[in-house]
C-alpha cells in the first residue's frame, strides 16, 4: 500500500474579510511533501507564502476564509477537532515564527519558554527534560546553554531569539518543521548559523517546508522549489532545474534580480488583492505578455516541470 | 443580701421591661467624645449636667439647677438659691461646692468662659447659697450662666484638664437623664435614666441623640418613624421637607417664630457703604416678599427696619421693609449716584462703576444670587464672592468685604448688651460678629444697657436700639422667620423654649406615648 | 462573513451616535437661548412639577429646569475642555522632555509628577480659591494642574520606546535639533496614545467638577450640571424625590462622558493585522 | 549578569528621587495648611462667643503658632522623629490615637472594596478582553464605561435614594447601631458595594484594554502553534504580561487607602479618615492635616515603591532603557 505523503495539500484558497472588501491571499495552492525531503517557496514578501504556512495549521483569525484541503498522514486537519489538532501542533508540525523578537514571551526566560510546550506535550520524561533543553539549545549554536537559557528575551540580541525559537519548535521533535523566513533582517555570519542548523535537521531526517524569499538559502537546502507570485504559484518543480533553466518570466525576473546577474529589478509592483486582473496576475510586468495572457490559465505539466504561463501550452 | 437583690432588680429591670427609648435625629455633629471640650457635646450635656437657669417658651429666664438668684445693687456681687433635693446620678447629693467648683473651673480652663476667669475675684457657698462676686458689674449673668453646665465636683476636681479630657462615658449627671455613652462610630449619644432624680419621673427609660451628615438623611429618618423628633441648634426643620414629613401623617407641625434671621450685613468702613442713603436706598430694591417665599417657602414674614423679631421681648413695631425699585432709583440719584455713562451700573462720587463684592459662606449661595439680581436691577453692579466658612470669618474680620450676607442665632441676638447688639458693636470680636459699628451714640446705648439689670430703663433702652437700627441700617434683615419643630403625634408633652428649643427639662420629663 | 460586517456597523453605530450626542451638547453650550424655552434667571413657582409649560418642573428657586439644563452645558462642557486640554498639554510636555532627554531632568520632572499626585487636591483648591477670585479660569487652571500627571507617566513611557527606536537615531544622527525630532517624529507616532487620554483626562476634569459643587467649594455663579445636583441634594430635592431635578444632568453628565470616552476609543481597534503579510 | 545589576540600579535611582519627592512633600504638606485663610483658634468656640483678644493671644501659645513657621516646622520635624504627630485642639485628642481609630474603619470599608474590586474586574475583565467578541464581553464593557462615567458621589446618592430613601432596606448612617458583627454588616453593605462596583469597573476596562493589545501580539499565535489549549494561552502567557499595567493603579489604590472615601462618607454619613481629614480643612486642624496627608503620602510612596518593584519582578523590559 502506497504510503501516503507526509503533508497532501490540494487547492488551498484564502481569502481575508477585512472591512469591506475581501482579499483574496492564497488562491489554489496545492504541493505534496514527502519525507525527508526539503521543500521551498519563494517569491516576493506579500506574495501570501507566510499565509500558506499558518494556513497548514489553522493558525488564521476567524476573518480568514480557507478552502480546500490538509492532508497530514492522511488526516484531514481542517476536519480535525482542536483537541486533535491541538496533539499535532508543535509535537508533529512545527513553525519557526518569522519575527523572533516579537514571537518570544517578553516575560519568560528562555529556558521555561522551551518547558512549558515540552510539558505539554510530554515528548520527554521529567528527569531527562533538563539536560534534553539544554542539548537543543547547544544544537542551535548556543556556546554557554545553561546561561543562555536563564536569560529573558529582551535581554537577547536578534539572533540570540532567533536561536531561541528554533530551539523551541526542535526541543519538540517534530517530523514536520516549517521555517517561516529564517534569515529575514539577519546578517551574513547569523545567516550561515542558520542555514547549519537547518542542514542539521535535514540530516536528522525530519521534513523542512522553507518559506523564504532568499534564493541563495533554498538552492542550498531545499531539492523542491515552488515559485508563487501574488497568492499563485506560477512554477514548481526541482530546484536546480528551475535555478539553471527557469521557465516562467516571472521566475526568470527573478534570478536576473540577484547580485551575481545583474541585480537587474523587474518592472512595475504585485497587483493589489482587492481588485485582482484575470487571468495571468503578471501579464501587466511580463516582457512577453499578449492578449492570450488575460484568460485564466491552469498550471501546465511540462515533463514533470509545472509551469503557469501562455507561452508553453 | 438586700444590696444585691436591688443591684440585681436594678440593672435586669430595662433589659426585662421593653426598654422605651425617645429618639431625637439632629445635624449638629459632635467631633470628639470631649464632655467640655467639644462644641456639640456642649449642647447635649444640658439634659444630664442642668446649667442654674434656664429659659421658659416665652422667653424669660427662670431657674434650673439653682431656684432664684438676687442681684447686688451695683450689680456685682450675684448668688444663686440651689433647690433642694437633688442628687447626682451615683447618689451622692448637689451641692453648693458643686456649683462653685463647675463656675470657677470654666474660668480656669475652658477657653470660651475667659471672661469668668478674667472678672470672678470671690466665690462664697453657705449651704445651698453660692454668691460669686466680680470686679465689673454684670446685669445679664443669669442668662450667661443658662449654658455653663454643673458638674460634680468629687468627679471633676481630679481631671487636670477639664478641656480636654475626652471619655465615651458614662458622665455623672444630676439631670432626669444621665449621659451613658457617646459613640462617634454608631453617630450617636445615648442618655440614660438618673436613676436618683426626684423631679417627675420621665416616661422614657433611655434618650437617643442621633446625628447625621446631611439634613435629608436626617428628615429621612424621621418619616420612616426611626427617629422622634429633630432638633438642630438655632435652626429650623428643613423647610423644603416640611411637605413630605406632613404626609407621612404621623407628623405635627410645631410652629414658633425665632429671633434667628438672614441679613444683609454692611461694611461701614467702606465708600459708599457708610452713606446711609446709599444703604437706605438698597433696603427698597430687595423684594421681601419673594424672599420669604424661596428661603422660608412661605414660613416667614416681610421684616421690619427695626431688625428685632417679635420673638423677642421688648420688640416694638417699626415701618416694614418695602420692596419698592422706583423708590430706590430716586433715592440713589438725590443720593449723588447717577448712571451718567448709561452702563446701566451706576457710579460712585470717584466716578467708577459701583461694584459691591457680596462676600458669602457656601451655604447662603441662593440667597446672594437673588441680591444680585435685585440690586443690579437698581443699576448697583454686584460680584459674589463664595467662600467656605473659616474663609469668610478672616476675610470679614479684616473687612475685607463690601456687603455680606449672613445669620443671626437666637443665643447671638441676646449676647453682650441684647437685642442683636453683639452683632455690630465694634469692640466685640467672634465668629458670627460683623463689628462694623463704632458710632458713639450707639456705643454709648450699649454701655447703658449693660450697666442696668432695671427692666422699665431696659425696655425704654430696646427701643432705642430698635430705632437706631430702623433709621441707620447697619443690616438689612431679609426674612423674619418660624422654626419648625416636628414633633411625633404618637407623643405629646412637647415644651420648646427659644434658646434650645425643645432640648429642655420639661421636654424630656413631659413628653410620654400616647396611651 | 455576514457576521462580521454586522459587527462593525454596530461599533460605527455607536460612535455615530457619539459624535451626534457631543454635537448637540456643542450646540447648546454656544446658543443655548434658542434652545431654552424661558430664560436663566426667570423665576416661576418653586418645586413645580414636571408639566407642558415645564418639562421638567422647576427647582427650589422656581428656576425652570429645563432651561437650566440647557444653560448648564456651556459651563460644564467649557470646564472639561478647557481643563482637559490644560492637563494634556502639560502632561505631554513633561513626557516627552523627561522621556527624551532622561538624566537628571527626568528625575526631576519624575519626582514632581509623585509630588503632583500626592498633593491633597480639596485643600490645594480651597487655598486657590480663597486667594484669588474663584473664577470659571481659576477652577480651570486647578482643575488641569491637577490631573497631567497620568499623562505624563504615559507620554514618558512611550517617549522611551520611540527614543531607542531606528528612525529617531537615525534622524539624531543627521543632525535634526531636538525640538525638531521631538515636533516631527515623536509626537505623531504618540497621538493615537493621546487622544484616548484627552477624552480621558476632559471626563475626569467634568466629573472632578461635578464633584467640587458637591462639596460646595465652586463658584456659585456658574450653572453647570454638577452644581445643579448638588442644589437638588442640598435643597430638598432628594427628600421630596424630585428625580426630574437630579436625574437630567445626571444623564447628561455621564451621556458627555461616554461619548468622549467613545470617540477617545476610535484608535483603539483589536488590529487583525499581524497575520496578513 | 547586567540584566539583575541593571534593575537593581534603576530601583535605586527610583528610591532616591521618592526620598526626594518625601522631603518636598514634608514641607508641602506642613505649609499647605497653615497657608490657608482663616484661623484654627476660631474654630474652637461655637460662632456666637465672644473671645477677649488676650484670650486669644494665650491659645496661639498653646498651639505653638506665635511662633515663625520655620520656627515650627523645625519643631514639628523633631516631633515627628519620635513619631509624634502632634495634639489636635479641636478633636481633644493626640493625632496618632485619632487616625488609628478612624484609618481602621476605612481600611475596613476601603480595603475589602478594593479587594472585592480586583476579584469582580481582573477576571471577568480578562475573560472579556479574550473573548471580546462575545455579547457578553461587550455588555459588560459597555456597563463598566457607563459606571466609570459617572460621577463618584452622584453613583452613591441614586443608590442612597433607592435602597436607602425609598425601599429602607439599609439604615441610615454609621459604621454600625449596636457594636456587633450583623450590624456593622448590615451599615457597610452598600457603601462596600457601591466602592466596590467602582473599582471592578475600572478594572475591568483595563484588564480588558491590556488583553486585548496583548492578544494581537505575535507570541500567543506562536505559543498556539506549538499546540497550547487556548485557555493555558490565556491563563500562562497573556495573564502575566496584561496585569502589568494593573499593577501601578492597585498600589495606588492601596496607597490612597487612608485618605477614605470622601463622597461615600458624606452620602451614608460614615466617619471614616475622609470626613477626619474634611473636617480638619474646614476647621483649620493644622496638627490632624499634617498629620494626615504624611501618613498618606507615606502609605502612596510605599505603593509606588511595591508596585516599582512587582513591575520589575513582573516585566525585565522595565528599567532596561533607562
Amino acid at each position: 500500500m502506497k504510503k501516503n505523503p507526509l503533508l497532501q495539500v490540494s487547492d488551498l484558497s484564502v481569502t481575508f474579510q477585512t472591512n469591506g472588501d475581501t482579499i483574496r491571499a492564497v488562491t489554489g495552492f496545492s504541493c505534496q511533501l514527502d519525507y525527508g525531503i526539503c521543500t521551498a517557496i519563494i517569491g516576493e514578501s506579500g506574495c501570501g507564502k507566510s499565509v500558506i504556512a499558518h494556513a497548514i495549521l489553522r493558525l488564521l483569525p476567524e476573518t480568514a476564509l480557507v478552502t480546500g484541503s490538509v492532508q497530514f498522514k492522511g488526516k484531514d486537519l481542517y476536519s480535525l477537532s482542536l483537541e486533535e489538532l491541538n496533539a499535532i501542533r508543535g509535537r508533529q508540525i512545527g513553525i519557526i515564527f518569522q519575527s523572533p523578537d516579537r514571537a518570544l514571551n517578553p516575560t519568560y526566560r528562555i529556558y521555561r519558554q522551551i518547558d512549558v510546550p515540552l510539558r505539554n506535550h510530554q515528548v520527554v520524561p521529567e528527569k531527562k527534560r533538563k539536560d534534553h533543553i539544554l542539548t537543543t539549545l547547544r544544537n542551535v549554536g548556543f556556546s554557554h546553554p545553561n546561561e543562555a537559557a536563564r536569560l529573558f528575551p529582551c535581554h537577547c540580541s536578534g539572533g540570540m531569539n532567533q536561536r531561541a525559537v528554533t530551539a523551541v519548535v526542535l526541543s519538540l521533535l517534530p517530523d514536520l518543521i516549517i521555517a517561516d523566513e529564517p534569515t529575514k533582517g539577519l546578517d551574513s555570519l547569523r545567516v550561515s548559523d542558520v542555514k547549519s542548523s537547518l542542514l542539521k535537521v535535514k540530516d536528522e531526517g525530519r521534513t523542512l517546508l522553507l518559506v523564504t524569499h532568499d534564493i541563495c538559502l533554498a538552492q542550498d537546502l531545499s531539492e523542491e522549489l515552488l515559485v508563487m507570485y501574488a497568492g499563485e504559484i506560477v512554477e514548481s518543480g526541482k530546484t536546480q532545474d528551475i535555478l539553471q533553466s527557469p521557465m516562467h518570466p516571472y521566475t526568470r525576473g527573478l534570478l536576473k534580480s540577484l547580485p551575481e546577474n545583474g541585480f537587474i529589478r523587474i518592472p512595475g509592483s504585485a497587483p493589489s488583492y482587492a481588485n485582482m486582473p484575470s487571468g495571468c496576475r503578471f501579464q501587466d510586468r511580463c516582457a512577453y505578455a499578449s492578449e492570450r495572457c488575460n484568460n485564466n490559465l491552469e498550471l501546465l505539466n511540462k515533463n514533470g516541470r509545472m509551469v503557469r504561463c501562455h507561452l508553453f501550452c | 443580701m438586700v444590696l444585691t437583690a436591688a443591684i440585681l432588680a436594678c440593672c435586669c429591670l430595662p433589659v426585662m421591661a421593653e426598654e422605651k427609648i425617645l429618639r431625637v435625629a439632629t445635624t449638629n455633629e459632635v467631633k470628639s467624645p470631649a464632655f467640655i471640650g467639644d462644641y456639640t457635646l456642649g449642647l447635649f450635656n444640658h439634659i444630664s449636667n442642668p446649667p442654674l437657669m434656664q429659659m421658659d417658651q416665652n422667653g424669660k429666664l427662670i431657674g434650673l439647677l439653682a431656684d432664684h438668684y438676687e442681684v447686688s445693687s451695683d450689680n456685682t456681687q450675684w448668688t444663686f438659691y440651689i433647690k433642694e433635693n437633688q442628687f447626682w446620678s451615683d447618689g451622692t447629693p448637689v451641692t453648693g461646692d458643686d456649683v462653685a467648683f463647675s463656675i470657677q473651673m470654666y474660668g480656669k480652663s475652658v477657653p470660651n468662659a475667659g471672661w469668668i476667669g478674667e472678672t470672678l475675684t470671690d466665690t462664697a457657698v453657705d449651704g445651698n447659697k453660692v454668691t460669686f462676686t466680680f470686679n465689673k458689674p454684670y446685669t445679664n449673668l443669669a442668662l450667661e450662666f443658662t449654658s455653663y453646665s454643673i458638674l460634680p465636683r468629687h468627679i471633676w476636681e481630679s481631671v487636670e484638664n477639664p478641656n480636654e479630657y475626652t471619655s465615651t462615658g458614662p458622665y455623672v449627671g444630676a439631670g432626669p437623664f444621665y449621659l451613658d455613652n457617646v459613640d462617634l462610630n454608631a453617630g450617636k449619644v445615648i442618655f440614660k435614666r438618673n436613676p436618683y432624680w426626684k423631679g417627675t419621673s420621665p416616661a422614657y427609660d433611655a434618650v437617643e441623640i442621633s446625628w447625621f451628615k446631611n439634613e435629608d438623611a436626617a428628615a429621612k429618618a424621621l418619616e420612616s418613624g426611626a427617629m422622634d423628633t429633630y432638633w438642630k441648634y438655632a435652626s429650623s426643620y428643613p423647610y423644603a421637607a416640611v411637605d413630605s414629613l406632613k404626609s407621612s401623617g404621623t407628623f405635627e407641625i410645631l410652629e414658633k417664630p425665632t429671633s434667628g434671621l438672614t441679613f444683609l450685613g454692611f461694611n461701614l468702613k467702606k465708600e459708599p457703604l457708610s452713606d446711609i442713603s446709599f444703604r437706605d436706598a438698597i433696603s427698597y430694591a430687595i423684594n421681601y416678599q419673594e424672599m420669604v417665599n424661596i428661603a422660608t417657602l412661605g414660613y416667614g414674614r416681610v421684616p421690619n427696619r427695626g431688625f428685632i423679631p417679635p420673638a423677642m421681648d421688648g420688640y416694638i413695631s417699626t415701618q416694614a421693609m418695602e420692596y419698592n425699585p422706583e423708590t430706590a432709583k430716586k433715592k440713589l440719584e438725590s443720593a449723588g449716584y447717577k448712571d451718567s455713562n448709561g452702563n446701566g451700573i451706576v457710579e460712585g462720587n470717584d466716578g467708577k462703576d459701583i461694584v459691591l463684592d457680596l462676600l458669602i459662606r457656601n451655604a447662603y449661595s441662593r440667597e446672594a444670587e437673588l441680591v444680585k439680581e435685585y440690586l443690579e436691577k437698581v443699576g448697583i453692579g454686584v460680584e459674589i464672592r463664595s467662600v467656605e466658612d473659616n474663609t469668610w470669618f478672616e476675610l470679614k474680620d479684616t473687612y475685607n468685604y463690601d456687603i455680606t450676607l449672613t445669620r443671626t442665632t437666637p443665643w447671638g441676638m441676646l449676647m453682650h448688651a441684647n437685642w442683636a447688639t453683639g452683632y455690630f458693636d465694634s469692640r466685640r470680636t467672634g465668629q458670627g460678629v460683623l463689628h462694623t459699628v463704632d458710632d458713639p451714640v450707639f456705643l454709648e446705648l450699649c454701655d447703658n444697657i449693660l450697666a442696668t439689670t432695671d427692666t422699665t430703663l431696659l425696655n425704654r433702652y430696646a427701643q432705642d436700639v430698635q430705632n437706631y437700627y430702623a433709621d441707620n441700617l447697619p443690616g438689612i434683615p431679609l426674612y423674619w422667620k418660624n422654626d419648625i419643630t416636628p414633633y411625633n403625634k404618637k407623643i405629646t408633652g412637647w415644651y420648646s423654649n427659644p434658646l434650645y428649643g425643645i432640648m429642655n427639662e420639661f421636654t424630656l420629663t413631659g413628653v410620654k406615648p400616647v396611651a | 462573513m455576514k457576521r462580521g460586517r454586522c459587527k462593525r456597523t454596530l461599533q460605527d453605530i455607536s460612535l455615530y451616535l457619539c459624535i451626534g450626542v457631543i454635537t448637540l451638547f456643542f450646540i447648546l453650550a454656544i446658543i443655548p437661548e434658542v434652545f431654552a424655552p424661558f430664560p436663566e434667571n426667570k423665576r416661576f413657582i418653586p418645586y413645580m412639577d414636571p408639566d407642558t409649560v415645564h418639562f421638567l418642573g422647576t427647582d427650589d428657586m422656581g428656576y425652570d429646569i429645563f432651561s437650566l439644563l440647557i444653560y448648564a452645558a456651556r459651563i460644564s462642557l467649557l470646564i472639561g475642555f478647557c481643563a482637559g486640554g490644560f492637563s494634556i498639554f502639560i502632561g505631554t510636555a513633561t513626557g516627552l522632555v523627561s522621556g527624551y532627554f532622561r538624566g537628571w531632568i527626568d528625575d526631576l520632572l519624575m519626582a514632581l509628577t509623585d509630588i503632583v499626585l500626592i498633593i491633597p487636591k480639596i485643600p490645594a483648591i480651597i487655598l486657590i480659591s480663597a486667594f484669588l477670585r474663584p473664577s470659571i479660569w481659576i477652577l480651570i487652571l486647578i482643575l488641569g494642574f491637577f490631573s497631567w500627571e497620568t499623562t505624563a507617566r504615559v507620554v514618558r513611557a512611550r517617549t522611551l520606546q520611540m527614543s531607542t527606536s531606528g528612525h529617531v537615531l537615525s534622524a539624531r544622527s543627521l543632525g535634526f535639533s531636538s525640538y525638531q525630532i521631538l515636533i516631527s517624529d515623536i509626537v505623531p507616532v504618540i497621538f493615537p496614545v493621546l487622544l484616548p487620554k484627552f477624552m480621558l483626562t476632559i471626563t475626569g476634569a467634568m466629573i472632578s467638577e461635578a464633584s467640587l459643587s458637591f462639596l460646595g467649594l465652586s463658584d456659585p455663579t456658574m450653572n453647570s450640571w454638577g452644581r445643579m445636583i448638588s442644589d437638588a441634594f442640598t435643597h430638598g430635592g432628594f427628600i421630596r424625590e424630585m428625580w426630574w431635578w437630579f436625574l437630567p444632568p445626571a444623564i447628561c453628565i455621564s451621556g458627555a462622558i461616554i461619548s468622549f470616552i467613545r470617540i477617545g476609543m476610535v484608535y483603539e481597534k483589536p488590529g487583525q493585522e499581524t497575520m496578513v503579510e | 549578569m547586567g540584566a539583575s545589576f541593571l534593575s537593581f540600579h534603576y530601583l535605586i535611582r527610583k528610591i532616591f528621587r521618592y526620598l526626594f519627592s518625601f522631603v518636598i512633600i514634608l514641607l508641602v504638606v506642613f505649609l499647605l495648611p497653615r497657608m490657608m485663610p482663616g484661623d484654627p483658634i476660631a474654630n474652637l468656640v461655637g460662632e456666637d462667643v465672644y473671645l477677649s483678644p488676650q484670650k486669644i493671644l494665650e491659645l496661639r501659645s498653646a498651639f505653638g503658632l506665635d511662633s515663625p513657621l520655620h520656627e515650627q516646622f523645625f519643631v514639628y520635624c523633631m516631633k515627628l522623629y519620635q513619631l509624634d504627630l502632634g495634639y489636635s485642639f479641636h478633636m481633644h485628642a493626640p493625632v496618632s490615637s485619632l487616625l488609628i481609630d478612624r484609618a481602621a474603619w476605612t481600611l475596613l470599608y476601603i480595603g475589602i472594596a478594593i479587594v472585592c474590586g480586583i476579584i469582580i474586574g481582573v477576571g471577568p475583565g480578562e475573560k472579556a478582553g479574550w473573548e471580546s467578541e462575545k455579547w457578553w464581553a461587550h455588555f459588560l464593557s459597555a456597563g463598566a464605561v457607563l459606571i466609570s462615567s459617572t460621577p463618584p458621589y452622584l453613583l452613591s446618592l441614586i443608590v442612597l435614594v433607592i435602597f436607602v430613601y425609598h425601599f429602607g432596606w439599609f439604615p441610615l448612617k454609621g459604621f454600625y447601631d449596636t457594636f456587633d458583627i450583623t450590624s456593622i454588616i448590615h451599615h457597610l453593605v452598600l457603601p462596600i458595594s457601591v466602592l466596590t462596583v467602582f473599582y471592578a469597573s475600572r478594572n475591568f476596562l483595563i484588564m480588558r484594554g491590556a488583553v486585548l493589545s496583548e492578544k494581537c501580539q505575535l507570541y500567543p499565535q506562536f505559543v498556539r502553534s506549538l499546540g497550547i489549549p487556548e485557555k493555558d494561552i490565556l491563563s500562562g502567557h497573556i495573564r502575566k504580561n496584561a496585569i502589568i499595567p494593573l499593577i501601578t493603579l492597585i498600589a495606588l489604590d492601596f496607597g490612597f487607602l487612608f485618605s477614605g472615601a470622601l463622597f461615600i462618607e458624606i452620602v451614608f454619613s460614615l466617619n471614616g479618615m475622609g470626613s477626619l481629614i474634611y473636617d480638619a480643612i474646614l476647621s483649620r486642624d493644622y496638627p490632624v492635616l499634617t498629620g494626615s496627608f504624611l501618613v498618606i503620602s507615606v502609605f502612596v510612596i510605599m505603593a509606588n515603591i511595591l508596585s516599582d518593584i512587582l513591575c520589575i519582578v513582573l516585566d525585565p523590559r522595565t528599567g532596561r532603557n533607562e
